[in-house]
């Protein structure tokens, strides 16, 4: 028998936890049932530390259908529901590269999917350590592989995303995945399980004893264990994941069922009593009817099992043997393992025996909550040190631009198939992604976004810089934000500094969102990103959708030609702290993040998406990240004609140069151009080199080939030897 | 005659997910007429031009292609190619034809290994095909390649063959994946069955990047209206 | 020297491909087939007396994932 | 009844997993690695007394392309 202390201390439960559960109970849980507990109350189920602080963020917004509480997000958009959402899959991808991020990709799209929506797009926000490391190397190649071997074979564009790269990542690397659908306003679909007396209809694989206790190992740190953890690595199927996709969507067409919940973390225990408990029902569940894929399974590993592609849905009234007609045609196993019931209860069978009976809301609805410690977190507010030491402007900028933080990531959204479906107006690495919705000139544009150098420095600011330069991207390409997922990645909550950087983040991203009027609409919180006692830099990762009111006239390098003007547009300060050029060039991390207005801000987004609109940009890009000049290289290589750059500035040129002030970006037009902000001409397009006079004197001079190799070269040098 | 349209039978099997994309510009791009042939069925349902398009049928588990060959369809689709019919296999499609020994080769693991989708420069070498006819030979043309088995092998005496008998039909102007002699798409010896790793279904539309792939639908549908 | 190298996914860990054959296996009418999984086999010459080392070497670190895979190993002449 | 099934390439077609396994172990050091090649090897469990000519069967017509590929089988018990 083993003691108690030990039974708690394996199910990630706490002394108090369990004394709340008997008293739940009014008797000792068995087993099975302190096994239901573990993961319905673990931090990724139940959110538990961050649930009294996501609260605080705006949920209200005039394009908004559906805020947090679901599967995903869904925004109005050009008479269409967008469904999407962002979630992580950080400690999978550590363990098993490959399979972490495919399975990653699979749970984000059946999130998406479950709501009655066709996903249309995914995105990926990568965070990896150094590449100098094989260790780095080996799990960014699997990460990428992986993600391409899910996504391309269900046949849903990878359209987007963003790596970087810092030394806290080496052995916590962050993979969060967005994923986009597109419904009829009137076809979305909840997890609820409406009323009593209906069928519980099982859809998928079989299961099997994948990833028991899932949950509770995303809510826990890593540390010498990790070896042991190893067995629950699952393995994603996504053939069988788009066979299921196309039942459920055809299921739903049909209007054939009341509810459905994927089984996602806690499987068939957290979609089956989360439905009831939003529904006001109960459930009873006859688990010999599940089918299986290994023999011998006990009921507790039924209830917990993790396995991927499995779905369970309320049917509609006598409509179980038309569902499961459907899904046979697809090729799938469908079986009804259980019904809805009055009392409010979830209880479990076993060839008639019942091995569980709790009441729903104790495990859904009403586990604990807690309001935990925290204390402000150490901003960082260095003026940044040595932006004189490199002189060199052309070394500089060769440098960044062969940095891991600005190369080209070609090589990795080429593995990506980012054209299926058709839709791709915009491909990978020119900009916000552009997707249009087929026989509309209406189209939605997606951006992924986060910067934890700038977490590391100051969560709140961090928050706010990243929410504004999602928005910059897609009034790059003339949209209006319609609403926000996020994903929250954070060392260990029950760490008072990390709940700190937790709450100032939440600060930030509310302050952000009130003043642009613009929702979350859903999103996730990855705790526990630790190894052997060592945070990851607090990192928020936001994925926004905006509108785009006709496609056929976004601003794209393709139409930029020789002779148009380069204008700067906004604000310049002294904003070289924690910013790549101090990465890259000089080796240092840390310092003041960059200074941002938001009014400004705001007034830059609507000048920028004013020009687009009446049709004045010819391409436009943010300057955030990397600074002007590798930003503006990089724009030339996708236009690929050089330019010739003649202009001064009063502020030091680092700043100019370099510097990541927010509320400015680069625009590309023919003729002269005119703004409610500062607007700079900087030179014109023209040749086949960057030519730039700066203050009088010529400060660079290469040839744009030339650059385009050193930013094309890393990726392949380091991963196609 | 004249403007009749032509119906094209756009096959869907487990996995496959081009088959959206196929039909969306068949029928609102090149404006003829496609219904979707289910893989289990056995009827062509009147199809006079049959796409098996691009995809992951059953996952390309066990190799591209090599379980797809055994689907009811593929018995009809043959006799429908013997008795002339047109058949264009994209992608996928062409690796379906090639593992079902309707064209002659088989497909391995791109050079580098790796997933790649991109658009590539092809050159059209035979412009007399049915699929090819509003191409002219020599041309040049755009069209995104996405796959991670194309790298086209065949014995060295066949591949011979096929350049004599000119049934290269598309060839990388910069080989992306080892394909022997560069090739992209090829043609059965009868002239009507035509296998390509491209997707001309992503290069039919301006916003996409390219409409060079559109002729290819074009082609057919006047092969088959003129014959 | 000759050897060869099998690596398959331990018995624990789901085989999609494998799945997928024995369900095409089944539908072709071979429904005796009770479970089908798939490995990979490296095929390896290599100028070295004591091969054993080098290949058990070289299959845990780089040809199986030690995570989800395990592999056996001959040599032959 | 048990069988193993490799499926190998011909040698006279190029592999190119093999290739790069090769130069990806020279990298590491392992340079008296003069050849890899990669096969699959597929284990078989099936109801079946007579189980060879099942195999062979399903060997020649679903699991190798002949294009390309040779086999090889044995059963276990
Ligand atoms: N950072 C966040 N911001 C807003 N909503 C969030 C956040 N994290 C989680 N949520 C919401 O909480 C709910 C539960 O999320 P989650 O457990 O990730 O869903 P799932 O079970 O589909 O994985 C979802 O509706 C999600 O959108
Ligand atoms: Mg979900």
């Amino acid at each position: 028998m083993r003691s108690l202390k030990r039974l708690l201390e394996e199910h990630n439960l706490t002394v108090e936890e369990y004394q709340r559960i008997k008293k739940i109970l009014g008797r000792e849980p068995n087993l099975v049932e302190l096994g239901l507990y573990s993961v319905m109350w673990s931090e990724h189920c139940s959110y538990k530390s961050s649930k009294v602080h996501l609260k605080k963020l705006p949920t209200k917004g005039k394009y908004l259908i559906q805020g947090p509480g679901e599967n995903a997000g869904v925004v109005e958009a050009a008479g269409k529901a967008v469904v999407f959402k962002v979630e992580s899959h950080n400690h999978p991808s550590f363990v098993e590269p490959y399979q972490g991020a495919a399975t990653g990709v699979g749970g984000i799209l059946r999130d998406i999917f479950t709501m009655g929506a066709r996903p249309v797009a995914l995105l990926d926000s990568l965070h990896f350590g150094p590449l100098e490391r094989p260790s780095n190397r080996a799990i960014m190649e699997g990460v990428v592989s992986g993600i391409a071997g899910y996504g391309n074979p269900v046949g849903v564009p990878t359209v987007g995303g963003e790596v970087d790269f810092e030394e806290e990542f080496s052995h916590n690397p962050l993979v969060n995945v967005m994923c986009v659908g597109i419904a009829e306003k009137d076809g979305i679909f909840y997890a609820r399980a409406g009323k009593p007396g209906l069928s519980l209809v099982y859809a998928g694989a079989p299961t099997g004893r994948d990833g028991i206790h899932g949950a509770t190992m995303a809510s826990a740190e890593f540390g010498q264990e990790t070896e042991h953890k190893k067995v629950n690595v699952q393995v994603g199927d996504p053939f069988r994941e788009k066979l299921l996709m196309e039942a459920t969507l055809e299921v739903m067409e049909k209007n054939l069922i009341e509810g459905i919940q994927d089984m996602g973390a806690a499987g068939l225990t957290s979609s089956s009593s989360e439905m009831a408990s939003k529904g006001g029902v109960g459930v009873e569940l006859y688990l010999d009817r599940v089918p299986l894929r290994e023999e011998g399974m006990n009921p507790y590993e039924i209830l917990l099992s993790e396995s991927q592609e499995r779905m369970l849905m309320v049917a509609k009234k006598g409509k179980e043997e038309e569902i499961k007609r459907i899904f046979e045609k697809w090729g799938i196993e469908a079986v009804v393992v259980g019904k809805t019931t009055e009392d409010r209860r979830f209880k479990a069978f076993w060839k008639g025996e019942p091995v569980a009976d709790v009441p729903v809301e104790s495990l859904a609805g009403d586990a604990p909550q807690y309001q935990r410690p925290y204390e402000k977190p150490e901003i960082d507010e260095r003026e940044d040190p040595a932006w004189a030491e490199e002189r060199n402007w052309q070394k500089a900028l060769l440098k960044i631009i062969s940095s891991p933080h600005m190369a080209s990531r070609r090589w990795i959204y080429q593995q990506y198939d980012h054209m299926v479906q058709t839709n791709t107006v915009l491909l990978p690495g020119i900009g916000p992604s552009v997707l249009k919705i087929k026989g509309q000139k209406e189209a939605i544009a997606l951006t992924i976004d986060a910067n934890p150098a700038w977490g590391r420095a100051n969560p709140k600011a961090a928050a706010v810089l990243t929410v504004a330069e999602a928005f910059r991207n897609l009034a790059c390409v003339g949209a209006e934000p319609l609403g926000i997922t996020n994903c929250l990645n954070f060392g260990n909550p029950e760490k008072p500094k990390v709940m700190g950087q937790f709450v100032e983040t939440i600060e930030g991203m509310k302050e952000a969102l009130e003043f642009f009027e613009v929702p979350v609409t859903g999103g996730n919180v990855s705790f526990y990103n630790e190894t052997q006692g060592k945070a990851i830099p607090p990192t928020v990762v936001i994925g926004a959708v905006g509108l785009v009111e006709d496609y056929r006239t976004i601003p794209r390098p393709e139409r930029v030609e020789e002779g148009m003007g380069i204008f700067l547009l906004g604000w310049t300060g002294k904003d070289l702290g924690s910013s790549v050029y101090l990465k890259a060039v000089l080796g240092q991390t840390g310092g003041r993040v960059p200074e941002i207005d938001l009014e400004k801000e705001k007034l830059l987004q609507q000048q920028l998406i004013r020009l687009v609109r009446e049709g004045k940009v010819a391409y436009a890009v943010d300057l955030s990240p990397g600074g002007l000049l590798p930003n503006l290289a990089e724009a030339l290589f996708h236009i690929d004609i050089g330019a010739e750059l003649s202009f001064s500035t009063r502020e030091e040129e680092a700043y100019f140069l370099f510097g990541e002030s927010p509320s400015r970006a680069l625009v590309f037009a023919p003729g002269e151009l005119e703004a409610d902000v500062p607007v700079l001409k900087l030179g014109t397009v023209k040749g086949q080199d960057l030519v730039a006079y700066i203050n009088g004197r010529k400060k660079l001079d290469l040839p744009l080939k030339q650059l385009r190799r050193s930013w094309e070269s890393l990726f392949p040098s380091l991963f196609d030897k | 005659m004249g403007n009749r349209k032509i119906r094209f039978g756009v096959v869907v099997f487990p996995g496959t997910n081009c088959d959206r994309d196929t039909y969306h510009v068949i029928k609102e791009v090149a404006e003829e007429e496609a219904v979707y042939l289910w893989h289990r069925e056995r009827d062509l349902r009147g199809s006079q031009v049959v796409v098996l398009p691009g995809g992951f049928s059953y996952g390309d588990y066990l190799r591209s292609g090599a379980i797809a060959r055994f689907s009811p369809i593929m018995e009809a689709i043959r006799e429908f190619a013997e008795g002339g019919g047109l058949v264009l296999g994209i992608c996928n499609g062409f690796q379906i034809l090639l593992e079902a020994g309707l064209l002659p080769g088989a497909m391995l693991r791109n050079k580098g290994l790796r997933f790649i989708c991109r658009f590539e420069e092809l050159e059209v070498e035979n412009a007399e095909t049915p699929f090819t006819l509003l191409y002219e030979k020599g041309e040049r043309v755009k069209m995104p390649i996405a796959h991670i088995d194309g790298n086209y092998f065949i014995e060295p005496h066949k591949l011979a063959l096929l350049e004599r008998e000119k049934r290269v039909v598309f060839r990388y102007r910069e080989n992306p994946n080892g394909s022997l002699n560069d090739i992209a798409g090829i043609i059965n010896r009868g002239g009507n069955i035509l296998g390509m790793m491209p997707h001309p279904e992503r290069a039919s539309e301006a916003e996409l990047g390219s409409t060079d792939g559109l002729r290819t639908f074009l082609s057919a549908a006047k092969y088959v209206r003129e014959s | 020297m000759k050897a060869k190298i099998e690596v398959f996914l331990k018995p624990e860990v789901l085989d999609p491909q494998g799945e997928t054959i024995k369900r095409a296996l089944h539908t072709l009418g071979y429904d005796t087939i009770r479970e089908v999984r798939q490995g990979k086999v490296f095929y390896i010459e290599l100028d070295e007396k004591d091969a054993g080392k080098v290949i058990e070497e070289i299959a845990r670190k780089v040809l199986a994932n030690p995570v989800i895979e395990d592999f056996r190993w001959e040599t032959e002449k």
